[in-house]
């Protein structure tokens, strides 16, 4: 009864599932099963493993010092019940040591919950990086590579990497629709301890659909300066760019 | 301290003190693993409720299991304990508890009696006694317990369910957001709030939100409330600046150091609401403040250690973020229950024990409660599970429920209800929407003669301007 | 034979032919893990499911699971299947008739349109569509249904739920028989049956029991029906000397195989109904029969294979049962959905999925369903599951439920309902017991004002005589 | 509400928990806790081993030759799972082997859901059965024990010993209060491919509260005599004698 006419143009704003049809007050046969491929695709994707071989050199291609870290959790079972395991470093005894300060800022890309994120968005999203720190005169870490990781694994990270601003660059949890998302991280003055108020975050990375990558690399910055002038990150640390998001083309309501 | 021991089939269990013996005579769930402080049998659990049964309120009361000195959710729990509302049931141990929650669902007046306990109930007590409980007996008191809340709609009422409406998108699209707030109307939802989790955090894209849903609530005289769940230091800053707030949201847990995960204090919540109350913009209530929780995010933030330094189980904390939220008479409160994954509920089983004890604990506190009846990927649940915790809630009596288009949330990566879904819940319950919502879709010809929501030719409606 | 083809996700699946996709779109059990005939993983399902809503319902009336030469079941469906009835369903395939019946269910006459729709459905269409269907459809689409029997006492009325009072005892002792009778009848349940499973084989046992039965009845002129669980020929040789029959009993099964197993045949099973008929013992009805169902006997009676030697899922063989049952016009008709044990169905989640699924097809079928709301000590279940189950059945309007003392059958040895349970629940979803019944309970002093069951002190009731 | 008086001398006629209060509607909680605890136990008693070695001289004790077998079920959660291996022998080729017909009655003493219930009551069982048999000029197999069984193993064993007419005598599944009590199901002319319907069954052998082992060993023996007589076992064979229940001492209604 809904005009299939009507919603498809809306269809092109998000990937949200509006304007689906009615079987009664239930939805219909067909988005039924649509949701439960989906599910059985999106608990695939939880489970499949990282194609860190080609990110690395993909990397080291951007003429990037490139390590790999695993977390302790040692398989995704035990990853997905114990997220302690995830946040501790298996060891980092081969990753190079430096005092606090000595690099500006880090990055530590992760696995998380969506290790495609990473092949799919995390080589571009660097690629968007690099000139914006070159330009703001920002030093770049060796980059680290982790696998079966959490957010908070960075702190030991950055702590041992002895950088000023370490962002994780992490897997989201895989959605139905969404299997491939980023999010970023930022902690100031990273140390094991750091609570998740004192960082901030730029989430749902994963253009076309959400955020592009220089939309993503622009806020990034603007964060990472602003860490440095205030001095820490976190709730006290806000934003004040312009919305950095990418509109569709059709205006929004007026 | 007191230690407690209890024997069961010939075996004697000892634990440790009573933040031991609540954690051990909780029903399994893998949080309570993961902090180390879960039963390790079933007898084990057996033995630690037939212990618990027998602890009196009063131990309860005077055993913070969070130190009172380093930490103000304690404080406030202790302080603000109603000791006139506590009489009635002082004499109790927590076994008896059970029984008289019980005993006063079965009598006509149940609802004031709950009532009127409620102020003299402590979040500990609350979460003691649903140990203890079955799904059953959570769902009977829970029922007989009734939280109103009003700010332009009332919610809460016995014999409705309201929804959020959640039109989440990656970008914060205005666009988008508006298509998905047209379909949620369309099907009917909306009436707790129009709810908005934005992807940035930029306070910038959070007041546009604000304007955005402010505008179609005026455009269309709905009779809901806004909000856009930034963090509560943006949204007091968006108040400052002159943003169109009616709902100040906060994510809130059950110790200090939790909320300090959060990045909030008891003195932030007290500011936003004043602020939020300031503005004055409430039609038939002034309920200002939206909370949520869930199992889970003290351990997540390793801010879960009680008195002595040992873990607290996860659905105690949980209880008492609902003492702090009742402390700021919040419209909505709701658990996002299977929100964050198994590390704290592991499957659909514990996910809707967790639904039920965290509803059944709100409630019983004068708490009012919704849930977001939910999944994640990464757990082992699926649509099935979500379809019986809502089903199990709506006999409860729940106040809110959160839904999403076909039930996707295409930014939080999670599946929650659809719209649909509290469609048909409503109608093989007989439950309502919030009344003034229901007049409004009347009005707007989105209810027929039975008093349910029609499919109609979106074309046809006032609302499909909403999007052009 | 047509073999279909699915892809999803890039994979194509193939289904060899109508039983294999049946199987494969069934929602993950022990049992048909156990045949060997469930899917291997929640894609395979998925591609499955989407094969099945394509198939016609035609096919499915011309495929027969079980060959119509080898199996009198087949038969007795293929031969008795109204084709008027199935004519305004006839052009649909199985998605489509999940849809229709979900639009059907949010129409003001649903309940006369599913009626008339029941004689049209064969067994396989119900399991077919239920597989696509979630657990909020297999709800709300039972709760339109009314099937309405009688004999003493009426069953089935929406906002009614009856009970089965089951006083079993180890060595069918009378005077242990007597006091779990009059628990039951204390506690408001019995206006389904009083039923006893006889612990012996012995005919003469069974003549004591019934005779006992009736003289309880009699005493206190309690409008119910009485039976003795004997196997169905021992039930036959009694009526022929003279015991006071109510409802013959028997455990059906979905295949000729399986019933053999059971030692019937549909003539014994008509025998039995024509003699008890004859009785002429009915007061409001005449509904004579009461059958006992439940997923997994066929496959643990090894008569669960179907056409070309392949097994059939066991909740297609399941729905097969009410497609016997429904031609002997019961009573009663009840799946022991978690009765037999893990290796059919192995947690709480698959009984509380199989509940609904059984429910949901009989209804359908316009099979007077009840369920036995159970679990066994070797199956990962609990009473909260229990608790669950029986919350969804209420909403979904199942006719009656089994109850015992304290939900411990202590010869049976398994676990399902108390007598409380039901008093909860129908408290909490505000139904009643069978109209008859609930004017003697009333009569007898049992009902209060508001219409509970109060608790009573036995020795002031009539009843205390009943165990003198 | 209820006066405890009026129940107790109830209680002694069954084991049902009759006469419990209310709290409201619900069951009070120490009756909600008695469950529970119950509960526990009973899962447990599913998965006790039991005892082969006291029972296997104690039968031994009775002059009796006794041979073990075991199921093709490996280990309890195998058997749990997949009752057609706990109907299968691993091997019967260390038994003796005879023709059909050569022994008139065969005992088959399994395990099956309970453990302990074979422990508690398999011996003094047999002992009342003995000299039933002996006075009734039946001649008895060689016993078997079996472990990880379900009752079908039965058919298997029967065959291969070649008796007349088999009885499994096996744990029944643990109940809330009874944990402990035997079934026995018998078969004339046991072989592979019986069905249920063929056999008898006499249920719930567990003394005081149940079925005491002289009246089982009655019944048992009515029936043995009955098959032989009949040609078959199953339903069309009925147990013609008294009700042989042990009834509790105060009378029942009159
Ligand atoms: C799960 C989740 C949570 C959980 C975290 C607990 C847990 N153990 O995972 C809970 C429910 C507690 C939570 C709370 C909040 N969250 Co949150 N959360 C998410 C979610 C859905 C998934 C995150 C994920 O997959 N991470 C990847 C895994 C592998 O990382 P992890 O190490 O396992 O988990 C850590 C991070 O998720 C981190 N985290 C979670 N949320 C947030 C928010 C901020 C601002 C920060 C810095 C860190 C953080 O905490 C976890 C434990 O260390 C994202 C949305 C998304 N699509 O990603 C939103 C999201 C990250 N959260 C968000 C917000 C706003 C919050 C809150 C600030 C809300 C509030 N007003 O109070 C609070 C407080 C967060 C804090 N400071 O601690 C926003 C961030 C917006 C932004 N750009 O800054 C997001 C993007 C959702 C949204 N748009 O509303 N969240
Ligand atoms: C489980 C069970 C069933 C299940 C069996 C399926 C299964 N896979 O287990 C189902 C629900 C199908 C069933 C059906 C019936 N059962 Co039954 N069942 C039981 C129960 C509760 C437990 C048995 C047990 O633990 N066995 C031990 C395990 C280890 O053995 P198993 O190999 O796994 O299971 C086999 C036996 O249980 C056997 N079996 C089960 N019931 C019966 C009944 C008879 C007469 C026979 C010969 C065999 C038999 O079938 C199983 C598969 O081979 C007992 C009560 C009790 N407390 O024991 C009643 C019980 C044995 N059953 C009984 C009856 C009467 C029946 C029915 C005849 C009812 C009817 N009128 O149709 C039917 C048909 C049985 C048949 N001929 O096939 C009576 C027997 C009375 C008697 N002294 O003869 C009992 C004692 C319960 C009762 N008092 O009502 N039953």
């Amino acid at each position: 009864m809904s005009t299939p006419d009507f919603w498809s143009p809306l269809r092109a704003t998000t990937q949200a599932r509006i304007g689906l049809g009615r079987a009664g007050d239930a939805l219909p046969t067909r988005d039924v099963l649509e949701l439960r491929s989906a599910h059985a695709e999106a608990r695939d994707a939880v489970h499949l493993p990282h194609d860190a071989e080609r990110l690395e050199s993909g990397l080291a291609a951007l003429g990037l010092e490139v390590h790999r870290v695993r977390s302790r959790a040692e398989d995704r079972a035990t990853y997905l019940r114990r997220p302690d395991l995830g946040r501790s470093p298996e060891t980092l005894d081969h990753l190079p040591s430096a005092a606090p300060g000595t690099h500006d800022v880090g990055l530590l890309l992760a696995d998380g919950l969506s290790a495609r994120a990473l092949d799919d968005h995390a080589l571009p999203l660097v690629e968007a990086l690099l000139p914006r720190l070159g330009e703001a005169g920002l030093g770049l870490a060796p980059v680290v590579l982790a696998e079966q990781a959490r957010v908070g694994l960075g702190d030991h990270v950055g702590r041992h990497l002895g950088v000023a601003t370490l962002v994780v660059v992490i897997g989201e949890r895989p959605g139905l629709s969404v299997a491939s998302s980023l999010g970023l991280y930022l902690t100031h003055d990273p140390r094991p301890g750091r609570r998740d108020s004192e960082r901030n975050c730029i989430s749902n990375v994963h253009p076309p659909d959400g955020l592009g990558y220089d939309d993503a690399a622009d806020v990034l910055l603007r964060l990472v300066t602003g860490a440095r002038e205030l001095g820490e990150s976190g709730v006290r640390l806000k934003d004040a760019g312009a919305a950095a998001v990418h509109r569709s083309e059709t205006p929004g309501i007026d | 301290m007191t230690t407690y021991h209890q024997t069961v089939a010939g075996t004697t269990y000892a634990f440790r003190d009573l933040v031991d013996l609540l954690a051990k005579a909780t029903p399994l769930r893998s949080g309570d693993e993961l902090a180390g402080c879960a039963a390790e049998t079933d007898r084990e659990r057996a033995a630690a409720q037939w212990a618990l049964a027998d602890v009196e309120l009063r131990t309860i009361l005077e055993t913070p299991v969070v130190p009172y000195e380093s930490d103000e959710v304690t404080r406030l729990i202790v302080d603000s304990h109603d000791a006139e509302a506590f009489a009635p049931v002082a004499h109790l141990t927590v076994g008896g508890l059970r029984d008289h929650l019980l005993a006063v669902t079965a009598t006509p007046d149940a609802t004031s009696t709950l009532a009127a306990l409620a102020p003299g109930l402590t979040p500990e007590m609350a979460a003691a006694v649903s140990k203890l409980m079955r799904n059953a007996d959570l769902i009977s008191v829970a029922r007989a317990c009734e939280v109103v809340t009003a700010f332009r709609s009332t919610v809460g009422r016995r014999g409705t369910l309201a929804t959020r409406l959640q039109p989440n998108h990656p970008t914060d699209d205005p666009r988008g957001i508006a298509a998905g707030t047209l379909d949620g109307l369309l099907l009917g939802c909306g009436d707790a709030v129009i709810g908005i989790n934005p992807a940035t955090d930029s306070p910038r894209a959070a007041a546009d939100l604000l304007r955005l849903l402010d505008d179609v609530r005026q455009r269309y005289e709905i009779p809901t409330q806004s909000c856009v769940l930034a963090h509560v230091t943006t949204t007091i800053d968006l108040m400052e600046q002159g943003s169109p707030v009616d709902l100040v949201f906060q994510s809130i847990a059950g110790t200090e150091a939790a909320n300090a995960g959060f990045g909030v204090d008891l003195a932030t919540l007290a500011t936003a609401r004043d602020a939020a109350r300031g503005l004055g913009r409430g039609t038939v209530g002034d309920n200002v403040m939206y909370f949520e929780t869930g199992q889970g995010s003290a351990l997540s933030a390793d801010a879960h250690l009680g008195t002595g330094g040992h873990p607290v189980d996860q659905q105690t904390l949980e209880a008492r973020a609902y003492g702090v939220a009742r402390a700021f008479d919040p419209l909505l409160v709701n658990t996002v229950v299977g929100f964050i994954g198994p590390e704290y509920l592991y499957d659909g089983k514990q996910i809707v024990r967790a639904g039920l004890e965290d509803h059944f604990c709100g409630k019983v506190l004068g708490v009012p409660m919704g849930v977001d009846v939910c999944y994640t990927n990464h757990a082992e649940a699926d649509a099935d599970d979500m379809d019986t915790l809502l089903t199990l809630l709506a006999a409860a009596g729940v106040g809110f429920v959160i839904t999403v288009p076909g039930a996707d949330d295409v930014m939080l990566g999670y599946q929650s209800l659809s719209f649909h879904d509290v469609l048909a819940v409503r109608h093989t319950l007989g439950l309502r929407p919030a009344p003034e919502f229901e007049a409004w879709l009347s009005g707007i010809g989105l209810l027929d003669d039975a008093g349910r929501v029609p499919a109609v030719d979106v074309g046809a409606t006032l609302l499909k301007e909403l999007v052009r």
